[in-house]
């Protein structure tokens, strides 16, 4: 089966190319179904292939396809490992429950069958990157899903801030890949290659730890523009223009998560250094705390999301930080799940309230969406870190291990903690504000609960939500035991040993989860006047945090305006009167001569005649006097 | 077989110059149909290139003894691509030529009497006959700017003769000190390229003649700070003119620097790198910035080729094997990438009778196919992976960063600064609601136009995922080139893998 | 008692003096023609006498060659000068001066 | 003694003609100027033996081309007469003065050095050898020159095609 593990790339890509040329002529639910079945059988190929990983003892294969940049060493080949085994499962696991939610989200939509090409082309970019076997072929996939967040967020062209934010996502992005591409040339440029095999294995013996810092840095930057990381991360909350679906797929559970994956992967690399781990963890903690505390004041249904998936990255970016991988990638797997269920919930409350996305005008949904309030309250509850559901679990080990790792990280620990507790806050501030309450809602809106097409797979997200953790607990480390041959050549961090220290870990985070529930619960299960005076209390934080910090507007101020005039003054009072003024300049000067000799030219043939008898007289004279 | 790839456009303008004027109808389509026996040749010439280095398909015939010029033609890897891309764009801007009605016959001739030329100058192996067609081109891309442009064609037209003519000028008095060098050291004149390396020059003269030649060769392609008749002449040309200019004529320049300067002065070359290299470097930031804020379509897409250029040159005075591959490929990408982009704004510009960006606003509702086709060349400009600019320019920089780090890292953020101008660009034009209301009912592109644009998107793909069916063929005529400024200068070209601990300092860049 | 060459010669030269100053001084372009013709003349005659010399027939061919040419230079001289008047209705070469820088 | 006397006369009259053709208002007279000239020309080139080229002389000048000449001054009208004013600053005092140089230059050069104004034959002049008859002149033009006679045939049908193209007029439709 493992030769045939293009498939999995191959089936979507061969959806959209479907899709692409013949659309139009599908009715309404079939390209749906049909780009569904696409990413369907890719998860089933994927998962028949990943048999032999979870019997154990596979290291993984690299399969090759075709050349494609011989001179850098670049080929189209999948490496088919644990961790792109699991990666691939996620990924077509996740996305065929939101392609099949789409089916239902869409309903009605003009360009139905092209969202779902570009659905497909997502899903056939997101597993190129996580199945490349080189970086070159790696950073294909990386820029093929910008690409389709480009597409699917400014799918509703219309509407200029989708459009915007979809260039804004795309540039922002692009920055990111500036310091990606900085380290692939650094990489290629010491080893000859870009090929993982190459480069994981001579990496130990040949990189000095500077180098490494320097690759780690550079690759830092690119996983940061992509995992929308501290400073790149400004592009993710405009995201949300884009449907529900997309933000739920791209922007929660797959696109976002690839920074984490990259430096997973390149974790032979990170080994080497560690003023790279540090940064990589610092720059997590604090995105992490940064965006939980923007979080909390947003009224956006989907901005809340948003923000909380950015810190929610900023945790696996801890972990993987920490050279705790398996917490990275569990977080990153059981994140993919409860997201991906919130998000769909959400876009289920915002189908039903007629694309109203503001929780203050939302609340006492619970009766009205049953199965929605329910599968979103488990989610949160899962995001909460509450036990046994799947977020308590992964986020428990990250914060185990970078308490066990000490040092700076004890630092990183703390701000950890405090997010769990600020996380609990605002999920359960979103649940209330949305399911529980007096109804806030304008004139004119009637909810009601989604068709089965939509709830199936919120209930399927929420069975993994609950169940997805209990693969990697401290009694039955299954996914480690998985993922254990792609990280055979690195060491990893663990949570610590022992069952005292684990109750006492997991009791913090417990706490810190319950008390931020507890008090959103307090806070906002009463008349809007009170919670409104609540937040009123936090004055001027609450409005800073409700602004995002107005990180949107300082870049804007500081980068985005003095970018544009400088272009302006380059184009308009430089290349313009300069530089192609030195041109024309030089044009006028030789016209200007011309102008002065031009009086010699009378136009009366007979001064003409005068002056070549003369010229004649004193050639004869020159030739006469002996001249020649 | 070569002397027939220039003779089939001239045959080809002689009979369309014979159809009567008033038949207008017929001169389009049979300058079209003609202009497809090229391709063809130029197809089967390309399916029978062995991929090895050296010259392939050779003709020499003495032309003018005494002088020493032959009429020696031959054709490489290097110059392989761009004949085929010549060829096959010609067609291609004929087809997007429908809307011109004033003098079509002319119009179709001096199209065609433009291939030849440009052909001449890719299969060209003696200088004297290389800087003729060099020279020819001029002509007949005068007369199609300055007959069939819009309103300032004239000054666009007389800007870029002049220009163009004024570089050369010195590089004809460069290839007349080269022959009357080999006069003087193997006793009689040539302009055989072939002789002509063998030469023995002092460094001082060769680093004139290299300066001879990179100017005349930098205002071609066009390399800052010499590139302001570009988006003139862009802007002014008619679709087919700003196809053939970006996607051919410019190619002229950055082929001359890689077939001329570095065969024929290669230690000169290598003492010019990092002027070569920062020229080409500030081209690639300067012209991506400026391009951002142009407020006219083409203006913008003509400034981007500024940039775009920039990576060839770039590759070309890198050095490594990769970077050279990057710069010959890359020729090729531009052409087809940027050609398509004119071949768009062209279409818009039919419809709309305006190219300034203000104007448009929303126009994907009524415009579909059109918008996907931009957006698809405008990410295949941008350097998307899996289309063919990132083939080249993704070469270009890995190669280029093992001998010229700072500069390669600076050049990739070029990539950055293309997302920003050409996505700028897209959301003003195309998204939004169409408040105009002549945006609103725009027709979107006929099957003709679809047409023209479907093999180079075709093209775009191919390459991209592919790239060896160009690279097989690329790879070993750019080795040789290597080897020979290798041999000639004693440069020693880093070997990647070897380098572990040599430029740690220079990983900054985030 | 033979005259020599060098009188014929000074006669050719005060006629091609003569023909120049003509030339340069008179506006109407026939007589300017003239002038021209009896430059031409000159020339012929210090062929002639140059030719009579060195001993040489070549001199008579010249001029023979002169001649027919200076015949042809009229043709088409008159005819440019017709078309002119045609247009202009004048034939001072003095109101002709369009190409003037 | 015929023979300067003769060339007195031809010369003094070839120099009046000219004179008259520069000098005179009326062009008509300007004609006959010339014609008085070609005639003495063509004398003085039987002095000098060469007695194709005086007849040649006589036939296409004095016939063909004069008659040419009078028939364009009937054509543009005679009565047209020049200013006498001289519509061009400086024109004649920088004719005068080149006038003045060339006059000087050449008594100078006759009176002042040994300027040799005629190279002479080597062992003298021999006037049998040089007498133009038909015979004499025709067999240097073609054998010596005989390209150069070609080109001229084709001068003078260019010439005549020339002529026509640029008399025939065309009623130009407005």
């Amino acid at each position: 089966m493992t030769e045939l593990v293009w498939l999995v790339i191959a089936l979507p890509l061969a959806g959209a190319g479907f899709l692409h040329f013949a659309g139009k002529y599908l009715r309404e639910p079939l390209a749906g179904w049909l780009a569904s079945a696409a990413i369907g059988g890719s998860f089933v190929v994927a998962a028949v292939a990943a048999v032999p990983f979870i019997q154990g003892g596979e290291h993984g294969t690299a399969v090759s396809l075709w050349d494609w940049m011989p001179a850098i060493g670049a080929s189209m080949e999948i490496l088919w490992d644990p961790l792109s085994a699991l990666m691939a499962l996620v990924v077509t696991g996740v996305g065929s429950l939101i392609h099949i939610f789409a089916i239902g989200y869409m309903h009605g939509d003009e360009r139905f069958h092209r969202f779902f090409t570009y659905l497909n082309l997502f899903a056939a970019s997101m597993l190129t990157l996580v199945l490349a076997g080189n970086y070159a072929m790696l950073f294909l996939g990386w820029e093929l899903v910008g690409l389709c967040s480009y597409l699917l967020i400014g799918f509703w062209f219309t509407r200029p801030t989708a459009a915007a934010a979809a260039k804004k996502a795309f540039i922002v992005n692009r920055i990111g890949d500036l310091g990606l591409m900085v380290g692939l040339m650094l990489v290629f440029t010491t080893f000859g290659t870009l090929s993982y095999t190459g480069i994981f294995e001579r990496a130990g013996d040949e990189l000095t730890s500077g180098l490494a810092t320097a690759i780690g840095l550079l690759f830092l930057v690119g996983a940061a523009g992509k995992s929308a990381q501290v400073p790149l991360y400004v592009w993710l909350p405009d995201a949300m223009e884009g449907p529900t679906p997309v933000s739920a797929l791209i922007h929660a559970a797959t696109m976002v998560t690839a920074g984490v994956y990259l430096v997973a992967r390149s974790a032979s690399i990170f080994e080497l250094s560690t003023v790279a781990q540090v940064t990589v963890a610092t720059v997590g903690a604090a995105t992490a705390i940064w965006a939980a505390s923007i979080a909390l004041a947003q009224r956006d249904i989907k901005r809340v999301l948003a923000y909380s998936t950015v810190s929610q990255l900023g945790y696996m970016f801890l972990a993987v930080g920490a050279t705790a991988y398996v917490a990275g990638i569990f977080h990153l797997m059981t994140h993919a799940f409860f997201k991906a269920l919130l998000f769909l919930g959400a876009g289920s409350v915002i189908h039903a309230m007629n694309d109203e996305q503001d929780m203050y005008k939302m609340g006492g949904l619970l009766k009205k969406m049953p199965v929605t309030a329910v599968t979103m309250g488990i989610a949160t509850l899962a995001i909460a870190g509450i036990p046994p559901l799947a977020g308590f679990w992964s986020k428990d080990e990250i914060l185990g291990s970078a308490f066990e790792r000490g040092g700076w990280f004890s630092v990183l620990w703390i701000v950890g903690l405090v997010t769990a507790l600020l996380t609990a806050f605002y999920m359960t501030r979103q649940w209330v504000l949305v399911f529980l309450g007096q109804p806030r809602w304008d004139e004119g809106i009637e909810p009601h609960e989604s068709p089965r097409v939509m709830t199936a797979p919120l209930v399927i997200l929420a069975v993994l939500s609950v169940f997805g953790g209990l693969i990697n607990t401290p009694l039955r480390l299954t996914l480690e035991h998985f993922l254990e041959p792609a990280f055979e050549l690195v060491k990893l961090q663990h949570p610590p040993e022992g069952v005292g220290m684990f109750i006492l870990l997991a009791g913090l985070s417990v706490l810190a989860g319950l008390a931020g529930a507890a008090a959103a619960y307090l806070a906002y299960n009463r008349s809007s006047d009170e919670w409104r005076g609540f937040e009123g209390g936090f004055e001027p934080l609450w409005g800073a945090w409700e602004k995002a910090y107005g990180v949107d507007d300082i870049y804007g101020r500081v980068i985005v305006a003095p970018g544009k005039r400088a272009a302006e003054a380059a184009a308009f009072q430089f290349d313009i009167p300069i530089i192609d003024g030195a041109v024309n300049g030089l044009g006028r000067v030789f016209r200007d001569l011309g102008e002065w000799a031009r009086p010699i030219q009378t136009g009366y043939v007979r001064n003409y005649g005068a002056l070549f008898l003369a010229g004649t007289i004193v050639v004869v004279i020159w030739l006469v006097a002996g001249g020649a | 077989m070569l002397t027939w790839l220039i003779l089939l456009p001239v045959l080809a303008a002689i009979i369309v110059s014979l159809v009567p004027s008033r038949r207008s109808e017929l001169h389009l389509s049979l300058g079209i149909a003609l202009a497809v026996l090229p391709l063809a040749l130029a197809g089967y010439v390309f399916w029978a290139f062995e991929p090895v280095s050296g010259y392939q398909f050779i003709e020499d015939v003495t032309w003018y003894a005494p002088w020493g010029i032959g009429w020696t033609l031959g054709i490489d890897g290097i110059s392989l691509p761009m004949v085929v891309l010549t060829t096959l764009l010609v067609p291609i801007a004929l087809g997007a030529s429908t809307s011109i009605e004033k003098r079509r016959k002319e119009f179709v001739v001096y199209t065609l009497l433009l291939e030849a030329g440009m052909i001449g100058v890719f299969l060209a192996l003696d200088l004297f006959i290389f800087f003729v067609f060099f020279e020819a081109i001029l002509i007949p891309m005068y007369f199609i700017i300055g007959i069939w442009g819009s309103d300032r064609r004239v000054y666009a037209a007389v800007k870029f003769f002049i220009y163009t003519a004024f570089g050369s000028a010195l590089m004809l008095a460069g290839i007349i000190a080269l022959a009357f060098t080999h006069a003087e050291q193997f006793g009689s004149l040539s302009f055989a390229l072939s002789d002509l390396m063998r030469l023995d020059l002092p460094i001082g003269a060769e680093r004139w003649l290299f300066a001879a030649f990179a100017l005349a060769f930098a205002i071609k392609v066009p390399l800052f700070p010499v590139h302001t008749w570009l988006p003139d002449a862009h802007t002014e040309a008619p679709t087919a003119g700003s196809v053939l200019l970006a996607g051919v004529l410019l190619k002229l320049g950055t082929y001359g620097l890689l077939r001329f300067n570095l065969s024929l002065f290669p230690e000169a070359s290598v003492d010019a790198v990092w002027i070569m290299g920062i020229l080409a470097v500030v081209g690639i930031v300067y012209g991506a910035v400026v391009a951002i804020v142009q407020p006219d379509l083409k203006r913008l897409v003509a400034y981007s080729s500024v940039s775009h250029l920039g990576f060839i040159v770039l590759g070309t005075f890198a050095f490594t094997s990769g970077a050279m591959q990057g710069a010959v490929i890359q020729n090729v990408n531009h052409g087809i990438t940027t050609g398509a982009l004119f071949l768009l704004v062209g279409m818009l510009y039919e419809r709309r009778h305006t190219k300034l960006i203000s104007e448009f606003g929303g126009i994907q509702k009524s415009m579909p196919v059109f918008a996907g086709f931009f957006l698809f060349m405008a990410f295949a400009s941008i350097g998307l992976p899996g289309l063919n600019g990132f083939v080249g320019e993704f070469l270009v920089l890995i190669g280029a960063y093992a001998t010229l780090p700072v500069l390669a890292v600076i050049a990739a953020s070029g990539v950055v600064l293309a997302a920003i101008y050409l996505l700028w660009a897209y959301e003003r034009v195309f998204t939004g609601v169409p408040e105009k209301p002549e945006n609103q009912n725009l027709a979107d592109l006929s099957t003709r136009e679809v047409a023209l644009l479907a093999p180079l998107a075709a093209l775009v793909l191919v390459i991209g995922l592919y790239p060896n069916v160009l690279l097989d063929k690329i790879a070993p005529s750019a080795e040789a080139v290597l080897d020979h400024v290798v041999e000639a200068s004693g440069l020693v070209i880093p070997e990647p893998g070897r380098l572990a601990d040599v430029f740690v300092t220079d990983g900054e860049g985030e | 008692m033979i005259v020599g060459a060098e009188w014929y010669m000074t006669v050719a030269a005060a006629l091609f003096l003569i023909g120049a100053f003509g030339l340069l001084l008179r506006r109407n372009a026939l007589i300017m023609f003239m002038c021209i013709e009896l430059m031409l003349n000159a020339v012929n005659l210090t062929l002639i006498a140059a030719g009579r010399a060195l001993n040489d027939l070549g001199g008579q061919v010249a001029v023979f060659f002169i001649l027919v040419v200076a015949a042809a230079e009229v043709v088409v001289g008159l005819a440019i000068i017709v078309a002119i008047f045609r247009r202009r209705t004048t034939a001072s070469v003095d109101e002709l001066s369009e190409l003037r820088g | 003694m015929v023979e300067p006397i003769l060339f007195v006369l031809m010369s003094m009259a070839a120099l009046a003609g000219a004179v008259t053709v520069v000098a005179a208002r009326n062009p008509v007279y300007s004609a006959m100027g010339l014609l008085g000239t070609l005639f003495s020309v063509a004398v003085l080139y039987v002095l000098q033996l060469a007695h194709l080229v005086a007849a040649v002389q006589v036939i296409v000048y004095a016939g063909a081309v004069l008659t040419l000449f009078l028939f364009v001054i009937m054509l543009i009208g005679v009565d047209k007469e020049e200013h006498w004013e001289e519509p061009l600053r400086y024109q004649r005092s920088f004719v005068a003065g080149m006038a003045g140089v060339v006059v000087l230059m050449a008594a100078g050069l006759t009176f002042f050095t040994d300027f040799d104004w005629v190279p002479a034959a080597v062992g003298g002049t021999d006037p049998s050898r040089t007498i133009g008859t038909v015979q004499a002149i025709a067999e240097p033009m073609f054998t010596d020159w005989v390209l150069a006679f070609e080109a001229t045939a084709l001068l003078l049908t260019i010439a005549a095609a020339g002529a026509i193209a640029l008399a025939h007029y065309r009623r130009r439709p407005h």
